[in-house]
C-alpha cells in the first residue's frame, strides 16, 4: 500500500513538472509584449525600458526558466504583470471564490443528479427513466455559457428575482465585521450572524452555480445510472437476491460499497468538467474567481499569472484524482497487490 | 460617524447569539430528518420548501444605506496613490482629497482659470517667468502648513521622479521662494504654465511628509492634501471611503455637504447601473449607452450627457502596405459615414467630429476640408491608388470591449467589402494591441484611439500623436513631417503669450493632416453622467474628468 | 420415499429480446420428493440453470414464465419468494462471483444470518464458527476476515456450501458447483456436500453437465435437451439400459481403440530441452515453466495433458517463439539440417481453441487464408487462389464459404478454416492447443478425424493439448502430463493410462471415469 | 491498405443499417445532414445572403423575430436566420477538423505504444497523462491565443489537447487485440508489428474510434464555440455560433433572440453528434457480442 502511494505521489510530481513547462514555453508565444503591460497606460520609453529590466525579461529564455523553477519551490510564483500584485497573493483570495462556486454547484449536481441516476436504474426502461435519459443527453451537449445567459435572462431579465451578476451586492460588504474569516463567504456570514450578507451571497451564487451544476448533471446522471445497473448486474447481487434479500436491502447493507467507487470516478470527473466550466461562468457572471482571473490573464499575456494559476488548476486537479485513487485502494481491498 | 459605530457594536452582539442559536435549530432539523430521509422522500419535500420560504424572506430586507455618504460605482481599482505618478483612475479621489495652484474652468467658453490654492498669479511679457501669490490660511490633512517651501517641494520631487504625468513640468528651470506665500518660476520656455499647474494629472499639492512614507505604502493608501476629504480606509478592489476634512480651508457652512465618500469597485456595468437603480449608489461611471436606454424613463435616475475633450478617431499607418498609399488612405477616410456612427452607433451620446481635436477645446478652429463620407469618391480614389486589391490584405485593430468600436469596425467592413477591399479585423485588448502597433513589423493598418488631454491645450494631440517620434509611443500611424514638428512647438509656445496666432497655427496643422489623411475622425465623445435625482451641484468641466463631491448636496 | 416437495407442471420459460420470444424451458413435467437426490444433466444451453433459478423464483431479467406452474408443499410458506433463504438455498457456479469481494467473508456471513435468524452480531459470528468447521475451513487461518479473492475457487465453495446449509433448509440446489474447478478439488467438494445432506436430510438437486460425478452420488437422474426433458430414471438404468442416443454420449464410451504406432527410434524431429519461463517484475515472480523437456517423432502426435494453471498456453506460445523463453533450446532438425529456434519459424503451424479469437472477425475466409502467403511473399494471384482453393478442398470445406465471414460459420467450419490456415506454409509440425474443446461432440469426432486424415497425409507431426483425457488417448500415440510447469509424466499411451506413476494422473483418470475399473461397466 | 477502406466501408453500411432501426440515432443523423445541406446552400435560398459576409444595416438593427426576419436582427442589422444557419457550416467543420487532426494524431501514436516495448510504452504514457493532466480548457484556449485568433487556429488548438485521448484509445485497443490468438497466430508465421497493426489492430479498432470521434465532434463544438465566446476564436465577418453569442451580450437581457437561436443550434447539433454516438456505442457492444 504504501509502495503504491509513493510512486503516485512521484507520478503527480513529474506530471506537474510537465505541465509547468509546456505552459512556460506556449506562453512565451503569446502575442503582446507583457511589459507594456506593467508600465500602464502613457509610459515615457526609458520608463518602458526599466520595466523590462527588473521583470527580467532581458534574460535568455533558459535562464528564465531556469529561476523560473527555482521559484516554484519556493512558492513564488512572481508578480501579475496586470494586478502588479505578487501572484500567489491573488490566486488565495481567488480561490476561496471558485472553491467555494464549485462545491456549492457540485452539492446541486449530486443533490440532483444522484437520486434521479438512482431511480432510472431501478426503474429501467420506464417512462422516467426515458425522461431521464433524454435530460442526461440534453445535460451533456448543453453550451454552458448560453445556458448562464438564459437564466439570467429569464431570472434578471423577466422575473427580477436574482441578480444578474457579481458574488454579492454592491454595498452590503461594507460594514460587517466577519468574526469567521474562512475565505467562504456563506460560511463566513452565516456563522457571523451577517444574515442580510448572507442571504444576498445566497442570491448571488445561486444562477452561476445552477449553470455549472446543470452542465455537468448530464454526466453525473449517466454515470450513477450505469454504476447502479452495473452493480446490480453482479454475481453476489444474485447470491444475495437467492438468500431472500430485496434490491434496496442489498445495496443498503453490501452493495453500497460497489457504488461508490464509479460514484468517486463522478465526482473526479465532474470537478475537472467544473474547473473548465468556471472559465466561462466566471466571465459572464462576473464572479472574481480563478477562471476569470485566467481568461483576462491569457488575453492580456500576463506572464506569471497564466503559468500560476494553470499550475494552481492542474494541482487541484491531479490532487482529486489522487484522492480518488486512495479512495479506491481503500474501498477495494483487490487494489493493494 | 460615531452613531454608526455604537449602532453596528450593538446590532453585531446580539447577531451572534441569534446566528448560534439559527445553526443549533437548523442541525437539529436536519437529523431528523437524515434518519428517516430514506423512508420517507415526501419529509424531505417539506423541509426543502421550509428552507425556500426562509430564504426568500430574508433576501427582502435589503441592507438599509448608511446615510449622508456619497456613492460613486466606478469600474476599476486605483493602480497608485503617489500623486506625483498616477495618472489612470486616480484622478476620481484625488480631485476629492487634493487642490492644484489654480482650477481651469473649461466649462464656459473660452475658460478662464479660477483661483486654486494661489489666490493670484501673473507672467512675465516674455512668458517666461510666473509669479503666485498663495493663501496663506490651508493646511494639509497630516496637520503641516501650505506654502511656498510645500509647493517647491511637490514641483521637484514630481520633475525627480519623471513617472506618470510629471513630463509637464519639464519646461520649469528655476524655483525662487521670494517670502513665505509667494514663490515665481523661471521656464526655459514660454510654455502656457497656467494650463500645467491647472492639469488634472501630476499638479496636485501634496504635503512633504510623503517622503517618509514607505515605497510599498504608496502602493497599498496614502494620501495628505488640502482638498475636503481625507482618505480614511482602502480595500483593494473593494472600496475607498473618504471621509470630511474639519478643517479645510473653504469651511463647510455652504449647504448640506456629504460627510463621507465611497468610491465602490463594481466591474460588470449592469450591476453599477442596478446598484443606481436601488439607491445603493449615487453616481455611476463608464455606463454602456445600450444599457442607458432602460432608464429613460425612470424619473429617480437623471442621465445627462456632458461634453467632453475626449474624442475617438482611427489613425492610419503610413508606413505600411497599403494603407502607405496616400489615395487609398483618402478612399478609407470617405468610407466612415460619421451620420450613422452617430445616429445609430453612439445613439446620440457624441457629436460628429468636426476635426482632429475635439470642438469644444479652447483654440480649437475648424478645418476646411474634412472628407466626407462618398463610397462613390472613395471608388475614384482606389482607382487612383492603383493597387491591385484582390490579394491586399488591410488590418484593422480595435479595442474589443467597446461595443461602439466594434460596431463602427463592422460599417467599416461593409463599406469597404463594397469597394471590393478586404478589412481583417483584429480585436483585442488596448494593451496588447497598443503594444502591436508600436512595432513596425507587427503593426496593424488602421487601429482605433481614443485621447483626452493631460494638459487643457489642443498641443498634447499633436505632441502625443502627430510629432516625429524614432521608435513611436503613440504615433502609431508611424508619420513625420518636420513642419507638423516645428509648428506645433511654435504653437505652444504662442498659447500664453498670443492665443491667436496659436489657434490658426492649430487650424493650419489639421489641414496638413488631413491633406496628408493620416488620420480619419469620428466623433467627439459626451460624457454620460448617471447619478440620483435627488443630488444637484453638478457642474460640467470637461478639464477634469471627475466629480467634485464638496460642491454637491441632496435636497 | 416420503412425500414431494415439487411439483412443476408443464413449465414453459421465455426470454424476450428484439428479434422475438427464444423458448428457454418447453413443458417441463417434474416432480422432486423430500429426501431425494435428484440429478439434473444436459449440454451448456440446454437451460438446466433457469430450471433451478425457476424453483428459486429468480428468474433473471428479460424471461417470463409463459406457461404451467411449479407449486412447492412446504408446510406453512405460501409464495415462493419467501421461501428463498429460509426453507430452500443455492450455491452457484462461479463461487468466486458468488459474494461481494469488497466485504469480507464474515461480515457477509453475518448479514444472512441476522436477516435469516434475527441472531446479534456475537450470536450469528459462534453459528458461523460452527459452520467453518462443519467444512473443515477451520485450519485456514483467518479465514473469517478474509476478503473472497484472497481464498482459492475450492476454499470458496466450501463457504458457499457452510453458508447454504447454515440457514438450514429443506431444499438445496447446487448449480454445476463444480466446473472449472480441478479435478482433485471437484471429487472434495461433492463428497463434502453429500456428506452433510446425509447427516441433515435435506434434498438436494445436483445440476451438472457430467454424468460421470452426477451418477456417483444422485439416485435419480432427469436429463435435459434444449429444453425439454427426454428422460428420467433412477441412476441404474439411465446408465445401463437406456437407448437414447443424446443420452449415450454423456457416458462417451469410445470403442476405438488407441492406435499402435511402430516404435520408431530415429531422431526426433524437435527437440525441446528444459525451458524455463518466468513472468513478473523483480520481486514476485511466477515460474510459468521450470525445466520442460519434450520430444516430437516425425508422424507422431504428442498429446499433452494440462489442466487450466498448469502453464500449457506459455509452453504453445514458447515452442512458437513468439514469447521469448528465459532459457532452454528449441532444436527443429530438418532433412537439411538442425538450427536452435529463437524466432518464430514457418515449419510450425499452430491452431488455437477457437473461442472466437482464432479468426479475425473483420476478415473474410479468403482473406484469411490468404494472408499466410502474403507473409511468405507469395506474389501474383493465381497461384494464391489455387493453393487456397486446394487447401479448402483438402478440409472439406465449401469453395462458396471463401467469401463468408468467421461469424457466419458454425463452431466446427471455423475450425477447419483454422486448421486450413495453419497447413498453407506447409508446416512439418503443427501444434493444436485445445482444438476441440469449445466443440459439440459430433463435429469434435469430425474434427478429429480430419486431423488424423491430414497427419497420414501429410506425414505432419503434431502437438495435441487439451485437458480432457478422452480426446487425447484417442489421438495420441505418446502423452506428457503438466502439472504446474513441469512434465511429471510421459510415456506411451497405454503406459500412461494403465499404470500412472504420479497420483496426480491417478487422480485425474479417476476423476474422468473413462477407464474406471470399479465401473461396473 | 484496401483492407483498410473496405473495412471503412462495411463498417458504414452496418452504421447506416442500424441507424435506420433505431429512431432516435435517426433523427439525430437527419437533423445534421438538414444542417450541412442548409448552411450550404443558405447563401442561394435566402434573401439576406450578403449578412454572411459582413452586410450590417443599422437601420433594421435589434428586431425581435417577424415576419420578415424569423429570428429577428442581431445589433447590427444582420438576420439572425441566416447566420445562425450559416455559422452551422463553420461549427460543422471546426467538428470534422478537430475529430480528423486528433485521429490523424493520436491513432498511430496510440497503435504505436500499444504494439512497442514497454519502456518506450511507458514513455508515451506519461507524456499523454502529461498532456491530460491539463484542466479541459486551458490548453485549447492558451494555444489559440498563442497561435491567434482565428477558426483554423481554434481547431490546432483542440486537436493538440484532444490527440492524447485517442492516444489512449488505440493503444487500449491495439494491447486488447494483440493478445488474441489470431494476432498469436499471424506472428508465429512471421508477421512484422507493422503487418499486424494494418491487417488486424487497424480494422479491428475502427467502430470503438469511430464511436468517441462522434462524440467528440459533439464536444469540439462546444469547445470551439467556448473559446469564440472568450473571443480567440472565429472574427467578424466569419459567423460561428460562439461569436454571434459573444457579439449579443451587451444587450441580451433586452434582446433574447440574439442569444437563443444560436444557442439552440449548439444544443441539437451536439445532442445528434452525442445521439448517434451512443447508438453506435450500443451496435459496436451487439455486434461484438454476436459475433463473439
Amino acid at each position: 500500500m504504501f509502495r503504491y502511494f509513493i510512486n503516485r505521489l512521484v507520478l503527480m510530481v513529474l506530471i506537474m513538472l510537465i505541465v509547468s513547462s509546456v505552459t512556460f514555453f506556449i506562453v512565451r508565444w503569446l502575442p503582446g509584449d507583457p511589459v507594456s503591460l506593467w508600465v500602464g497606460d502613457h509610459p515615457t520609453k526609458d520608463q518602458l525600458e526599466v520595466a523590462r529590466e527588473n521583470l527580467g525579461f532581458n534574460k535568455p529564455v533558459y535562464k528564465q526558466y531556469l529561476s523560473f523553477l527555482k521559484n516554484i519551490c519556493t512558492l513564488d510564483l512572481g508578480i501579475s504583470l496586470r494586478t502588479r500584485q505578487p501572484v500567489m497573493l491573488e490566486l488565495s483570495n481567488r480561490f476561496s471564490s471558485t472553491f467555494e462556486l464549485v462545491l456549492f454547484s457540485m452539492l446541486i449536481a449530486f443533490l440532483i443528479g444522484f437520486p434521479m441516476g438512482l431511480i432510472s436504474a431501478l426503474k429501467i426502461n420506464t417512462l422516467y427513466d426515458y425522461f431521464i435519459r433524454g435530460l442526461g443527453y440534453i445535460g451533456l451537449s448543453l453550451p454552458v455559457f448560453w445556458l448562464g445567459m438564459i437564466l439570467q435572462l429569464i431570472f434578471f431579465g423577466v422575473l427580477h428575482w436574482l441578480p444578474l451578476q457579481g458574488r454579492y451586492a454592491g454595498f452590503s460588504f461594507l460594514d460587517t465585521q466577519l468574526t469567521f474569516n474562512s475565505g467562504f463567504l456563506l460560511i463566513d456570514s452565516f456563522f457571523s450572524g451577517e444574515w442580510s450578507l448572507f442571504f444576498d451571497g445566497l442570491k448571488h451564487i445561486i444562477l452561476p452555480a445552477l449553470t455549472m451544476s446543470l452542465g455537468v448533471l448530464g454526466v453525473v446522471l449517466r454515470t450513477t445510472r450505469s454504476a447502479m445497473m452495473d452493480t446490480m448486474n453482479e454475481p453476489f447481487f444474485k447470491t444475495y437476491r437467492s438468500y431472500g434479500f430485496k434490491h434496496g436491502e442489498i445495496i443498503r447493507k453490501s452493495a453500497y460499497k460497489n457504488t461508490l467507487v464509479p460514484v468517486s470516478t463522478v465526482i473526479g470527473l465532474s470537478f475537472g468538467l467544473m474547473l473548465g466550466g468556471t472559465f466561462l461562468v466566471e466571465s459572464i457572471f462576473d464572479w472574481p474567481g480563478l477562471g476569470q482571473f485566467s481568461v483576462l490573464s491569457i488575453l492580456t499575456s500576463d506572464f506569471p499569472a497564466i503559468i500560476g494559476v494553470t499550475l494552481l488548476y492542474t494541482a487541484t486537479y491531479v490532487i482529486i484524482n489522487f484522492l480518488i485513487d486512495i479512495f479506491y485502494a481503500l474501498v477495494d481491498p483487490r487494489i493493494h497487490q | 460617524m460615531e452613531k454608526i459605530e455604537s449602532r453596528k457594536k450593538w446590532y453585531l452582539e446580539n447577531k451572534r447569539t441569534q446566528s448560534i442559536c439559527g445553526g443549533y435549530a437548523f442541525g437539529f432539523l436536519q437529523l431528523i430528518l437524515t434518519q428517516n430521509m430514506i423512508k420517507k422522500i415526501r419529509r424531505v419535500k417539506a423541509a426543502s420548501f421550509a428552507l425556500c420560504l426562509v430564504f426568500f424572506i430574508g433576501s427582502c430586507s435589503d441592507q438599509a444605506r448608511v446615510d449622508n455618504s456619497f456613492v460613486i460605482a466606478t469600474y476599476d481599482d486605483v493602480k497608485d496613490w503617489d500623486p506625483a505618478t498616477a495618472f489612470s483612475l486616480e484622478v476620481l479621489p484625488m480631485s476629492n482629497m487634493y487642490e492644484p495652484l489654480l482650477w481651469y474652468d473649461a466649462g464656459t467658453k473660452p475658460g478662464k482659470f479660477l483661483p486654486g490654492l494661489a489666490t493670484s498669479y501673473s507672467k512675465s511679457s516674455d512668458g517666461l517667468t510666473w509669479k503666485f501669490n498663495l493663501r496663506n490660511d490651508v493646511s494639509f490633512h497630516d496637520g503641516t502648513k501650505f506654502n511656498a517651501e510645500a509647493v517647491k517641494f511637490v514641483v521637484e520631487r514630481n520633475k525627480k521622479l519623471n513617472g506618470g504625468a510629471s513630463y509637464i513640468w519639464s519646461a520649469v528651470d528655476q524655483i525662487v521662494i521670494n517670502s513665505p506665500y509667494q514663490i515665481t518660476f523661471t521656464l526655459s520656455s514660454p510654455v502656457p504654465f497656467d494650463k500645467i499647474v491647472s492639469s488634472q494629472y501630476g499638479a496636485w499639492m501634496y504635503s512633504s511628509s510623503i517622503s517618509d512614507v514607505s515605497k510599498d505604502s504608496l502602493l497599498n493608501g496614502y494620501g495628505s492634501g488640502t482638498g475636503p476629504y481625507r482618505l480614511k480606509k482602502w480595500v483593494r478592489n473593494k472600496y475607498i471611503l473618504l471621509e470630511k476634512f474639519d478643517k479645510y480651508w473653504r469651511g463647510w457652512n455652504k449647504g448640506d455637504h456629504f460627510k463621507s465618500v465611497i468610491i465602490k469597485v463594481v466591474s460588470e456595468s449592469s450591476t453599477r447601473l442596478q446598484m443606481i437603480d436601488r439607491g445603493l449608489a449615487d453616481y455611476a461611471i463608464l455606463i454602456p449607452v445600450q444599457l442607458l436606454k432602460t432608464f429613460e424613463n425612470n424619473p429617480d435616475v437623471t442621465v445627462s450627457y456632458f461634453h467632453s475633450w475626449t474624442n475617438e478617431f482611427y489613425l492610419l499607418n503610413t508606413k505600411k502596405h497599403p494603407t502607405d498609399n496616400i489615395w487609398f488612405r483618402r478612399a478609407i477616410a470617405s468610407s466612415l459615414d460619421r451620420k450613422t456612427l452617430v445616429k445609430h452607433i453612439y445613439k446620440d451620446t457624441a457629436d460628429e467630429a468636426k476635426g482632429l481635436i475635439p470642438q469644444n477645446i479652447p483654440l480649437f478652429q475648424e478645418p476646411d476640408s474634412l472628407l466626407k463620407f462618398d463610397l462613390d469618391m472613395a471608388r475614384h480614389y482606389l482607382e487612383k491608388s492603383k493597387i491591385n486589391l484582390t490579394n491586399t490584405k488591410t488590418d484593422f485593430s480595435f479595442v474589443s470591449t467597446y461595443e461602439e468600436y466594434r460596431l463602427t469596425a463592422f460599417m467599416l467592413l461593409d463599406n469597404l467589402r463594397k469597394l471590393g477591399v478586404a478589412l481583417d479585423l483584429k480585436p483585442g485588448l488596448w494593451s496588447t494591441n497598443w503594444d502591436k502597433a508600436k512595432k513596425l513589423e507587427t503593426a496593424p493598418n488602421i487601429i482605433s484611439m481614443a485621447w483626452w488631454p493631460t494638459v487643457s491645450s489642443p498641443s498634447d494631440w499633436f505632441f502625443a500623436l502627430y510629432h516625429t517620434q524614432e521608435n513611436p509611443l503613440f504615433n502609431l500611424s508611424h508619420y513625420s513631417n518636420t513642419v507638423v514638428d516645428s509648428l506645433t512647438q511654435k504653437a505652444w509656445k504662442l498659447e500664453s503669450i498670443d492665443p491667436g496666432t496659436a489657434r490658426e497655427i492649430y487650424k493650419e496643422l489639421q489641414d496638413i493632416l488631413i491633406d496628408d489623411c493620416v488620420v480619419v475622425p469620428a466623433v467627439d465623445i459626451k460624457i454620460p453622467s448617471v447619478r440620483k435625482s435627488n443630488i444637484d451641484g453638478f457642474k460640467n468641466n470637461p478639464a477634469y474628468s471627475t466629480v467634485f463631491v464638496y460642491d454637491l448636496s441632496k435636497n | 420415499m416420503g412425500d414431494i416437495l415439487y411439483k412443476i407442471k408443464d413449465l414453459e420459460i421465455k426470454s424476450c429480446s428484439e428479434d422475438g420470444h427464444l423458448v428457454i424451458l418447453d413443458k417441463i413435467n417434474l416432480n422432486i420428493k423430500k429426501g431425494e437426490k435428484l440429478g439434473l444433466i444436459g449440454e451448456t444451453g440446454s437451460g438446466k440453470s433457469m430450471l433451478g433459478s425457476a424453483l428459486m423464483g429468480l428468474v433473471p431479467r428479460g424471461c417470463f414464465v409463459s406457461g404451467g406452474a411449479i407449486s412447492h408443499y412446504f408446510d406453512s410458506f405460501t409464495s415462493t419468494s419467501s421461501l428463498r433463504g429460509v426453507k430452500v438455498s443455492m450455491i452457484s457456479q462461479d463461487p468466486m462471483q458468488s459474494l461481494n469481494p469488497l466485504q469480507t467473508i464474515e461480515t457477509q456471513f453475518s448479514i444472512i444470518l441476522m436477516k435469516r435468524f434475527g441472531y446479534n452480531k456475537n450470536k450469528a459470528n459462534e453459528h458461523i464458527l460452527k459452520w467453518i468447521q462443519k467444512v473443515y475451513l477451520h485450519e485456514v487461518p483467518g479465514i473469517l476476515d478474509r476478503y473472497p479473492h484472497q481464498l482459492s475457487g475450492g476454499q470458496m465453495q466450501r463457504v458457499m456450501i457452510a453458508l447454504a446449509m447454515s440457514v438450514d433448509p429443506e431444499f438445496i440446489i447446487a448449480d454445476e458447483i463444480t466446473t472449472g474447478l480441478d479435478a482433485n478439488i471437484k471429487i472434495g467438494i461433492l463428497n463434502l456436500l453429500f456428506s452433510l445432506q446425509k447427516d441433515l436430510e435435506i434434498s438436494v438437486l445436483l445440476i451438472s453437465h457430467d454424468l460421470i460425478s452426477v451418477q456417483k452420488y444422485c439416485d435419480r437422474i432427469a436429463v435435459l435437451k434444449s429444453g425439454k426433458i427426454i428422460e428420467v430414471a433412477d441412476t441404474k438404468t439411465i446408465i445401463n439400459k437406456t437407448d437414447d442416443k443424446y443420452t449415450k454420449t454423456f457416458r462417451r464410451l469410445p470403442n476405438r481403440t488407441p492406435k499402435q504406432k511402430p516404435e520408431n527410434n530415429s531422431e526426433p524431429i524437435l527437440y525441446v530441452k528444459d525451458l524455463y519461463k518466468t513472468y513478473g517484475s523483480n520481486k514476485d515472480t511466477v515460474s510459468a515453466l521450470n525445466g520442460v523437456t519434450l520430444e516430437i517423432y516425425k508422424g507422431e502426435t504428442l498429446g499433452v495433458i494440462g489442466e487450466s494453471g498448469s502453464g500449457k498456453t506459455t509452453l504453445v506460445k514458447t515452442t512458437l517463439n513468439i514469447l521469448e523463453r528465459d532459457s532452454g533450446d528449441m532444436i527443429l532438425r530438418t532433412n537439411i539440417n538442425e538450427s536452435n529456434l529463437t524466432k518464430p519459424s514457418r515449419k510450425i503451424g499452430a491452431v488455437f481453441q477457437d473461442s472466437m479469437g482464432s479468426l479475425n472477425p473483420r476478415m473474410g475466409v479468403y482473406d484469411i487464408l490468404r494472408e499466410p502467403l502474403i507473409l511468405k511473399g507469395v506474389k501474383e494471384p493465381k497461384t494464391i487462389k489455387t493453393k487456397i482453393m486446394g487447401m479448402l478442398d483438402k478440409v472439406h470445406l465449401g469453395l462458396s464459404l471463401s467469401q463468408s465471414f468467421p461469424y457466419q460459420l458454425s463452431g466446427g467450419q471455423r475450425q477447419r478454416v483454422a486448421i486450413a490456415r495453419a497447413l498453407m506454409l506447409d508446416p512439418r509440425i503443427l501444434i493444436l492447443d485445445e482444438p476441440t474443446s469449445a466443440l459439440d461432440i459430433y463435429t469434435q469426432e469430425k474434427i478429429l478425424d480430419l486431423l488424423k486424415e491430414i497427419q497420414t497425409q501429410n506425414n505432419l507431426s503434431f502437438i495435441f493439448i487439451s485437458h480432457d483425457l478422452g480426446v487425447v488417448s484417442e489421438i495420441s500415440d505418446r502423452i506428457a502430463v503438466l502439472y504446474k510447469g513441469n512434465i511429471i509424466e510421459s510415456g506411451k499411451t497405454n503406459d500412461v493410462f494403465i499404470n500412472p506413476s504420479h497420483d496426480y494422473t491417478k487422480k485425474l483418470i479417476d476423476s474422468n471415469a473413462w477407464m474406471d475399473k470399479n465401473a461396473n461397466i | 491498405m484496401h483492407l483498410l477502406i473496405l473495412e471503412f466501408i462495411n463498417n458504414m453500411k452496418i452504421f447506416l443499417q442500424n441507424l435506420f432501426l433505431k429512431k432516435s440515432a435517426l433523427s439525430g443523423f437527419v437533423f445534421l445532414c438538414g444542417l450541412l445541406f442548409l448552411s450550404v446552400f443558405i447563401p442561394f435560398i435566402s434573401p439576406y445572403e450578403q449578412d454572411i459576409y459582413g452586410a450590417v444595416h443599422f437601420e433594421t438593427a435589434g428586431q425581435p423575430p417577424s415576419f420578415s426576419h424569423w429570428f429577428g436582427t442581431d445589433t447590427a442589422g444582420r438576420d439572425m436566420l441566416t447566420i445562425t444557419i450559416r455559422a452551422g457550416f463553420y461549427s460543422l467543420k471546426v467538428a470534422f477538423g478537430v475529430v480528423f487532426f486528433s485521429v490523424l494524431i493520436g491513432v498511430p501514436i496510440g497503435m504505436f505504444a500499444g504494439v512497442a516495448s514497454k519502456r518506450i510504452d511507458e514513455i508515451i504514457m506519461r507524456i499523454t497523462d502529461g498532456f491530460l493532466a491539463f484542466p479541459p480548457l486551458i490548453l485549447p484556449i492558451a494555444i489559440t491565443a498563442a497561435l491567434g485568433p482565428s477558426l483554423n487556429n481554434v481547431i490546432i488548438g483542440i486537436s493538440i489537447s484532444w490527440f492524447p485521448w485517442y492516444v489512449r484509445i488505440a493503444r487500449s485497443q491495439a494491447l486488447i487485440i494483440s493478445s488474441l490468438d489470431y494476432v498469436s497466430i499471424s506472428r508465429s508465421m512471421g508477421a512484422g508489428k507493422l503487418h499486424v497493426i494494418k491487417t488486424h489492430i487497424l480494422p479491428n479498432s475502427v467502430s470503438p474510434i469511430l464511436t468517441q470521434a462522434t462524440i467528440d465532434a459533439g464536444y469540439a463544438i462546444l469547445t470551439a464555440a467556448g473559446i469564440s465566446f472568450i473571443g480567440l476564436g472565429a472574427q467578424h465577418p466569419d459567423v460561428e455560433w460562439g461569436l454571434l453569442i459573444t457579439q449579443s451580450r451587451a444587450q441580451f437581457i433586452n434582446h433574447w433572440w440574439e442569444v437563443f437561436f444560436p444557442g439552440i443550434f449548439i444544443l441539437l447539433t451536439v445532442a445528434s453528434f452525442n445521439i448517434i454516438g451512443d447508438e453506435l456505442r450500443n451496435t459496436t457492444n451487439e455486434k461484438r457480442l454476436n459475433s463473439g
